[in-house]
């Protein structure tokens, strides 16, 4: 095998992490939209979706958001004015901050955190806040509504998601989130190390309970009570239109591709291959194109995951607030809890 | 068997639309692409045989929303049989029907004595201004080309007198 | 069930028309209008179907649909005058309301004159104790014929804004759609120049 | 079922007697809340007023009138076939059963029956249009519980019995195809055939129903036990069709009542629920559309030759008198009161209508539930604007 050694100056890394980091979170909020929102969607409900702009509709995503662009930013007369502007901001940036710890490859990091799994978690209920203020700035009283719901349901639903992942933390004895990927692609199953060792094995529990608890923070269908566009008239974005609107939309589905890249970094081996197919035997040994490579992988893993949150999404109905906050508090936690407890006890135990 | 949870259930219907729509194609039709017909009976639009009509004012009066306007005058037609008197006709000036005010509901052309309405299921006449929307005798009469056969009947039906 | 609504309510039957097979109305005093709902509903009557009023005098406005060429029609007595329907009556509004058996199978239209006192004010016991859901119904008959419920607990308006005056279904109230636009049914045929003898006919 | 529903009601009435202390105990402060006119789960512009504590309503209390066309006032100037016209917009989903009950009032003074034949077809026509009623409510349904795809196959389902409408009527939504003494014409050729297929579809189109929406265990969870009215409750309102039926009350206009309709020669259930909360009135109507669909099938088979017009005079000039027919209509019990003083059009003609009494309830059963059950609640009350205010 062929070994490119490319070296490229800092400025230059910095360069592409920044750009990498755009994309990453623009690209999976495109290919969402376009391949689940418009089109999946639509065939599940027999319809052919968006058809007339591009090659089967494919180019709606552009024309939707020129079309956003154009409207007029209003600001309803009693809404406070700065933090009314500011709360989108704040639930975009939130995203773009929390893609910085997923590692793409051997050396396509942006950062590279020993607590990474801390920050993430950290970092993704930053959004509530975006969206609590974006619900009481809006002078609205459905807007509130929403706000006070969404605030209420990602603070119950963050801790089942943090007790989740203590069950992959535990096995994989890191909180770097670049260590998970290699103990996972390292690992063997009894000996037999053909697909490595995904988390998803032994943590099957964790992992369902993750993408109930993404499910929740994302406000997707059946958790979607703060937007609940039939009832609240999508709550808290009730009053945004035009360009704000357009950055709640985007933050709403590049949140859906980082939370379903960290959880296959932290349950589906991440970026790699096992590395038995290659003979590497740890991350040093990994080969360079493993930095295209990685990525695609991961984009192949995140479409499999948000699809599956798209597909229940269009499938079912939604929760009461209280019976989803009963459901996170009387079912998700003592069940993560009950993870973590077997898991250590397995851990110590081996 | 132990029950599917409904939960399953749900994913499976929604899978399987997924599927037959790819599969056998969308039961949406490209709208100006591609285009439905609308059954023979279908209340489209109405025509008008100007020849027939006499001028009797009947639809105008059954219309429910008044949105017929004719306006008419007499004269002399040519006698039937050679050597016979002329005889005098309602001659149509005006027969003017506003389809914005129009609601469908075929009165006019079931109590039109001469057959001088029909119904066509044209549908595609929208206007940008609503004062398009009142359509003139010469207007009407072009609808007259969609206007299609009278359908045969089911099984058991009576002919009509 | 006449008979024992009779019994119940004493002189206040005032008049009983039956049809065999097909219905009942039953005329009260107005003012054993919610003793009779009572008594009926004692009687098993307990499914409120509807309740409302007519107003019997003819419209003086006709169809609206009126030729102002044609010769204006006699002074016909008889389309002034009010003639009651089913069950006799002898005022202009009578109450309407009917309620159902749904064990028997049958059903009761119940009628009640309304006089209006010195105000001009007509004014009727309401229902709501009997039956709950004559709540709206008599909101709507409040609204439309301006008959006052005794008892009833808001009397707003249900369709119209608070502030419309004129009760739309009597049949002194005008539909302005057909009073602001000539009737198109008017015979709009020239006669023909040379025949203006004859040409009246179409 | 019973059993476990009656529990559910119990600790879910426990449970707001609790919250309704606890709030009383803080003191804390009420907000109003302006449910509509323009809102997306009042299809329709139904507005709904609520003062609301935290997320529970302490009272609500309708508004209609935002659509009132003034039927009554206008039927008084229109002919009978005019009228026929009309009432059809009342409930516009399902529009030939509204025409029925009118025309059968005109019938029943003028002492005219319609033929065998158009019986017939008038049933069929009937439940046709209950099914096009009644699916998209079911569909309706997860639009307002949040689940998108049901009320697509819904559309898509009802265009196949939208198109045999209106291929026998040529009226989509408003067929204005009865008449007094019968029917404007006969079925084309062909029809029959297609029905029996749409039937078919019809019916599985309620089994995916029933596993996407019915068999959800959120669904169930959203529904079960929430607004619950008790038999006596859904009288006194004068509750009717599935509403009433699912407080167990065994009334059905269409088997309860001698009509000259084709109700007496098919076999059908009625079906009722003991439980009378929101779960019990989706479920109903969803029985209903599949029995909807039997009834139908057993009709196209059984249709008698003859003619589809009994001799009625050209001119419509109905005897004096009063008539009361109602129906068992998509939404309940739709009746007419028809007066005719002998003219060429009815003197007053009180309208009933299923909703206005159906919809009467909601200050009574929206006490105390929390702001999403509102939703709910409506949406398995089931109301049709135009039925509300005519």
């Amino acid at each position: 095998m062929l070994h490119v050694a490319v070296e490229i100056p800092y400025w230059g890394q910095s360069l592409l992490r920044v750009l990498g980091g755009i994309a990453a979170v623009l690209l999976p909020a495109g290919t969402i939209v376009y391949l689940f929102l418009f089109k999946m969607m639509s065939f599940m409900q027999s319809r052919l979706g968006p058809m007339e702009a591009g090659p089967f509709g494919s180019m709606q995503l552009f024309a939707e958001v020129g079309k956003w662009l154009q409207k007029e930013d209003i600001i309803p007369e009693n809404a406070d004015e700065r933090i009314y502007k500011m709360a989108p901001i704040i639930v975009l940036v939130s995203t773009f901050l929390l893609v910085v710890v997923v590692p793409f490859g051997p050396d396509a990091w942006f950062t590279n955190f020993s607590a990474g799994v801390f920050y993430a978690l950290a970092i993704g209920s930053v959004s509530v806040i975006g969206i609590l203020v974006a619900g009481w700035s809006s002078a609205n009283k459905y807007s509130l509504l929403g706000g006070l719901r969404a605030a209420g349901q990602l603070i119950a639903y963050e801790l089942p998601m943090v007790l989740a992942v203590v069950g992959v933390v535990i096995q994989a004895g890191s909180m770097n989130l670049q260590d998970i990927v290699v103990a996972q692609n390292t690992g063997s199953i009894f000996g037999w190390d053909g697909i490595g060792f995904p988390f998803v094995i032994t943590q099957f529990l964790g992992f369902l309970i993750f993408m109930i608890a993404v499910q929740a923070e994302l406000t997707q269908v059946p958790f979607d009570m703060p937007i609940a566009e039939s009832e609240l008239v999508s709550g808290y974005m009730t009053e945004y239109s035009g360009f704000r609107f357009l950055i709640f939309f985007i933050g709403e589905f590049a949140t859906a591709g980082v939370f379903a890249f960290i959880a296959s970094v932290l349950f589906l081996g991440g970026w790699g291959v096992p590395f038995a197919w290659f003979g590497w035997d740890s991350l040093d040994q990994v080969d360079n194109w493993m930095n295209i490579g990685g990525p695609l992988i991961m984009l192949t893993k995140m479409m499999v995951l948000t699809g599956i949150i798209m597909w229940v999404r269009f499938s079912y109905p939604r929760f009461r607030e209280d019976q989803l906050q009963r459901f996170a508090w009387k079912v998700l936690i003592p069940l993560s809890l009950a993870n973590i407890a077997v898991t250590a006890i397995v851990k110590v135990a081996i | 068997m132990p029950k599917v949870p409904g939960l399953v259930k749900g994913l499976g219907v929604t899978m399987g639309t997924l599927f037959r729509t790819v599969k056998e194609g969308a039961d949406t039709v490209q709208y100006p692409h591609a285009k439905e017909a609308p059954p023979v009976r279908a209340r489209g639009v109405i025509a008008l045989r100007e020849d027939n009509c006499t001028a009797c004012m009947l639809c105008a009066r059954s219309c429910p929303d008044w949105c017929i306007y004719i306006e008419g005058h007499k004269q002399l037609a040519p006698p039937r049989r050679a050597g016979g008197k002329p005889r005098q006709v309602n001659h149509l000036d005006r027969f003017d029907i506003d389809y914005a005010l129009c609601m469908y509901c075929g009165i006019c052309v079931e109590v039109c004595p001469f057959d001088a309405l029909f119904w066509s299921p044209e549908y595609e006449y929208s206007e940008p201004k609503i004062a398009d929307l009142l359509h003139d005798k010469t207007k009407l009469g072009e609808w007259m080309e969609t206007v299609p056969e009278a359908p045969e009947l089911e099984a058991g039906a009576e002919k009509k007198k | 069930m006449v008979e024992r609504l009779r019994a119940d309510l004493g002189d206040d039957v005032l008049d009983v028309h039956l049809m065999s097979e097909v219905d009942v109305w039953v005329r009260v005093s107005v003012d054993a209008w919610r003793r009779a709902g009572q008594a009926l509903r004692d009687q098993g009557f307990d499914y409120f179907c509807f309740l409302s009023a007519i107003d019997w005098m003819p419209s003086p406005y006709g169809r609206g649909e009126d030729d102002p060429s044609a010769e204006p029609a006699e002074d016909d007595p008889s389309a002034s005058e009010i003639r009651q329907g089913y069950a006799g009556g002898e005022s202009r509004f009578q109450l309407l309301a009917r309620v159902n058996d749904i064990r028997r199978h049958v059903a009761v239209t119940l009628k009640a004159d309304l006089v209006p006192d010195a105000d001009g004010v007509m004014t009727a016991p309401s229902w709501i104790a009997v039956h709950a859901g004559a709540n709206w119904h008599e909101r709507e008959t409040h609204e439309m014929f301006g008959i006052h419920f005794d008892g009833h607990p808001d009397l707003r308006n249900m369709y119209l804004p608070g502030d419309f005056e004129g009760f739309p279904l009597r049949k002194d109230f005008p539909l302005l759609a057909r009073m602001v636009k000539p009737w198109p049914g008017i015979v709009d045929v020239e006669p023909m120049p040379a025949a203006a003898d004859g040409g009246d006919e179409s | 079922m019973t059993m476990l529903s009656e529990r559910q009601q119990l600790s879910y009435i426990a449970a707001q007697a609790a919250d309704a202390r606890l709030n009383v105990e803080l003191e804390t402060e009420g907000m109003t809340l302006n449910i509509g006119p323009q809102h997306p789960a009042t299809h329709g512009t139904l507005r709904i007023i609520a003062r609301l504590d935290g997320e529970q309503v302490v009272w609500a209390e309708p508004v209609a009138g935002y659509m009132h066309r003034g039927y009554e006032k206008l039927t008084e100037v229109r002919t009978y076939p005019q009228v026929t016209a009309l009432i059809n917009r009342i409930d516009w989903l399902g529009s030939f059963a509204n025409e029925v009950p009118f025309i059968l009032a005109a019938e029943q003074l003028m002492e005219v029956e319609a033929p065998p034949r158009a019986q017939h077809i008038r049933t069929i026509l009937f439940e046709l249009s209950r099914i096009a009623n009644v699916s998209l409510f079911l569909g309706d349904l997860g639009v307002q519980m949040g689940a998108v795809t049901p009320v697509f196959m819904a559309f898509r389902d009802r265009e196949y019995v939208l198109n045999l409408i209106e291929g026998a009527t040529g009226g989509r939504f408003h067929p204005n195809f009865d008449r007094i003494g019968g029917l404007k014409d006969d079925l084309p050729k062909g029809w029959i055939d297609e029905t029996r297929q749409v039937m078919k579809k019809l019916r599985n189109f309620c089994d995916e129903i029933e596993d996407l929406l019915f068999g959800n265990e959120i669904f169930q969870s959203r529904t079960r036990g929430i607004g619950v009215i008790p038999a006596e409750v859904a009288k006194e309102y004068g509750l009717s069709g599935a509403n009433l039926r699912a407080s167990g009350v065994d009334w059905d206009l269409r088997r309860d009542q001698k009509l000259p309709l084709a109700y007496d020669k098919v076999d059908f259930r009625v079906w009722t629920h003991p439980d009378g909360d929101s779960w019990a009135r989706c479920w109903i109507r969803l029985q209903e559309v599949r029995e909807a669909t039997k009834i139908v099938d057993q009709l196209i088979e059984t249709i008698p030759a003859g003619p589809v017009m009994a001799k009625v005079p050209r001119i419509i000039k109905v005897p004096e008198g009063e008539a009361w027919v109602s129906t068992e209509n998509p939404l309940g019990e739709m009746g007419y009161y028809v007066v005719s003083k002998g003219d060429l059009g009815p003197f007053r003609v009180k309208i009933r209508s299923a909703s206005f009494n159906n919809i009467s309830i909601t200050p009574w059963v929206l006490k105390g539930v929390y702001v999403p059950d509102i939703i709910t609640i409506l949406a398995s009350l089931y109301f049709i604007l135009g039925d509300i205010d005519r």
